[in-house]
């Protein structure tokens, strides 16, 4: 009806907010992704405060069978946890981490970002590069910036995919994690007695197109 | 008295108990620290007040118990059990002040450092997998909707893709060499050439980018090579004997200075 | 653990209707079929009157963005009609990009700024202009600047759009020659004396310096 021209009504205004909730309560609901609040308002006829909206959702689903849960910067329905029994059927089998694997990831989690030498360093061990494939291909960690240090080691993070995986908002809601910041226990600590590495962060050797001189081997 | 410390003669019952439940079990354990762990839980002290001499003491039992069963251990184990009789030392020992490097009671607290921070972390992976879990205890939508088909392609592609792709390409230049035409390269006998002319005349520590060759500074491509090249070629004249080389830190300049015959 | 209970519980009194109603919100939105009121009675704690439950979750849809409907003699959640609009984004078709795509995408993320040219002799096989063309559509490379040499070849980088499309913070991030070694992705090592698959990528119209008219604008 209306919504054939969206476009050319939203020129005067922005729907009414109720409406705006509705229209992102639907694209929540068709959607087995987090949705971020810039594509639900690409989506949403102009004008629309996608995040207004999103408060009042959410508000709105509080103690219901779904609720409207924050996953880093996307949005997503997801079951109550307490219904979990109803839903064997949903339920997929999930890949059995190893020990390794689930301390790698715990440590990259809470250290990141993070070196493969940092995590050695934290575990005592080296990690197999079979541990590490695996959370790269789940999809729960991905590479992220370079460490400026000699040999520029690549570092890992933990990915949107592992928040909605273990329901947390942002890695800040990790458990634990204040007490373990305020226990030092979350320090890179080296060694008494060895050098701490210079954080030297810009490269005279790097030209302006940033190749690095790794690349050139 | 602190001889006695030294001796294995004097291990008490229970450590052998423990030395042996640990023996039976070593391959099953994450390396030597996963065992200096698993030792400390028999003080059963927060970890932050454990006794690392303690500690040091029972794995060397632990160690020396599986000598005695001929228990092949891998060399991290034994790597761990000479830096933990060399720390077990330095705490017995009035410290020696000549002795450069760290203390006793700093190396002693790192590793309960290292200690606690392992099990913190076993502490945190054991609550993040008891959390509630997308697919098994909360659910996504079971049926992504399709109302309107309006088909658009879009293309993909993961960085394993493009890491593959990448890897593909160069796995096939180790068999076809591949070479770019670059003029913008600094050999390292010309680089050679130009340092055994010029530090005949130097004294004092230089830096090494001030014998860069003229023109070859501001573009980065052949200040890359030409740098590359005079620290290759200032090497083979320290390996010579013609040359000192030396750099304070990572990063900082490197400098050079003819070699004084004289001492 | 929770299902233990319930079902002992249960002997003496089914949940209260607004917990009854949650769990239908729960199941009609996990699963992937539209659900029966006798399959969500079997999934329920004993006791429970799906149908009346059902009834109460419907009128509290009504008018909301997603409507619960009945499908055969099944129920489900759906968005409602009128939103139907929100849902295009949702049936866009996603393609691999082709072998040819991808290998000439990674050369101009590891030697950016690149020209056609010397992204031939890395790949020993022409480019053709369908390749460069759609990576230039996707928006993941666009022109750099002109190579300062004979014929003056523009050049090619990747853009913002890559990186983020690949979770790169920046190309320097891209894992080097010996991380991919690491992770095992040098080791499809072709025998010696076979040759690559030809890909015959044909582009007549290109001259040697790899110049097509394309660039000369």
């Amino acid at each position: 009806m209306q919504e054939a021209e969206p476009n050319t009504e939203s020129l005067f205004e922005a729907p009414p907010m109720g409406e705006q909730e509705r229209m992102i309560e639907a694209v929540l609901f068709a959607s087995a992704e987090p949705v971020t609040v810039r594509e639900l308002e690409a989506r949403m006829p102009h004008g629309c405060d996608a995040a207004e909206a999103l408060a009042h959702l959410r508000k709105r689903y509080d103690g219901r069978g779904v609720q409207v849960v924050k996953v880093g910067d996307a949005w997503a329905i997801r079951t109550a946890a307490d219904l979990g029994f109803l839903m064997q059927k949903e339920t997929v089998e999930t890949r059995k981490l190893s020990r390794a694997a689930i301390e790698t990831l715990a440590i990259i989690a809470y250290h990141q970002p993070v070196t493969r030498a940092e995590i050695e360093e934290i575990r005592g061990v080296s990690v197999s590069r079979g541990t590490v494939d695996q959370l790269l291909e789940m999809e729960w960690i991905r590479f992220g910036r370079r460490r400026m240090t000699p040999g520029r080691p690549v570092t890992f993070v933990v990915t949107p995919e592992f928040l909605d995986q273990f329901g947390l908002e942002s890695a800040r809601d990790l458990p634990g994690l204040k007490e373990l910041r305020a226990a030092g226990l979350l320090e890179n600590r080296l060694p008494p007695g060895v050098e701490p590495a210079t954080e030297n962060d810009e490269d005279d050797d790097m030209n302006k197109d940033g190749q690095p001189e790794l690349f050139e081997d | 008295m602190s001889d006695n410390l030294f001796q294995e003669d004097n291990i008490s019952v229970a450590d052998r108990l423990a030395a042996e439940a640990l023996i039976v079990d070593v391959d099953g354990y994450e390396g030597p620290l996963d065992v200096l762990l698993t030792l400390s839980r028999t003080q059963k002290v927060d970890l932050r007040k454990i006794s690392v001499l303690e500690l040091a003491r029972q794995y060397l039992v632990f160690v020396e118990k599986a000598k005695l069963l001929r228990i092949e251990l891998a060399a991290d184990y034994l790597v761990m059990a000479a830096w933990l009789a060399f720390l077990k030392s330095r705490l017995l020992l009035p410290p020696d002040p000549t002795e450069e490097g760290p203390t006793g009671e700093e190396l002693a607290a790192h590793l309960a450092f290292q200690l606690e921070r392992l099990q913190a972390m076993r502490d945190a992976a054991a609550r993040l997998m008891a959390r509630d879990r997308l697919g098994r205890d909360f659910f996504a939508r079971g049926q992504a909707e399709d109302i309107t088909r309006i088909k658009t392609v879009t293309y993909t592609a993961t960085l394993l893709d493009l890491m593959q792709g990448y890897a593909r390409i160069r796995t096939r230049d180790e068999f076809r060499p591949f070479t770019m035409d670059r003029d913008s390269i600094f050999t390292m006998e010309e680089a050679l050439d130009r340092m055994r002319g010029l530090i005949g005349f130097s004294g004092g520590w230089t830096e090494m980018a001030s014998y860069l060759p003229d023109g070859w500074t501001s573009d980065p491509m052949k200040r890359r090579s030409a740098t590359a090249s005079t620290f290759a070629a200032s090497l083979e004249l320290v390996k010579e004997g013609h040359l000192d080389i030396r750099q304070t830190e990572s990063f900082a300049p490197i400098q050079l200075r003819k070699k004084d015959s004289s001492t």
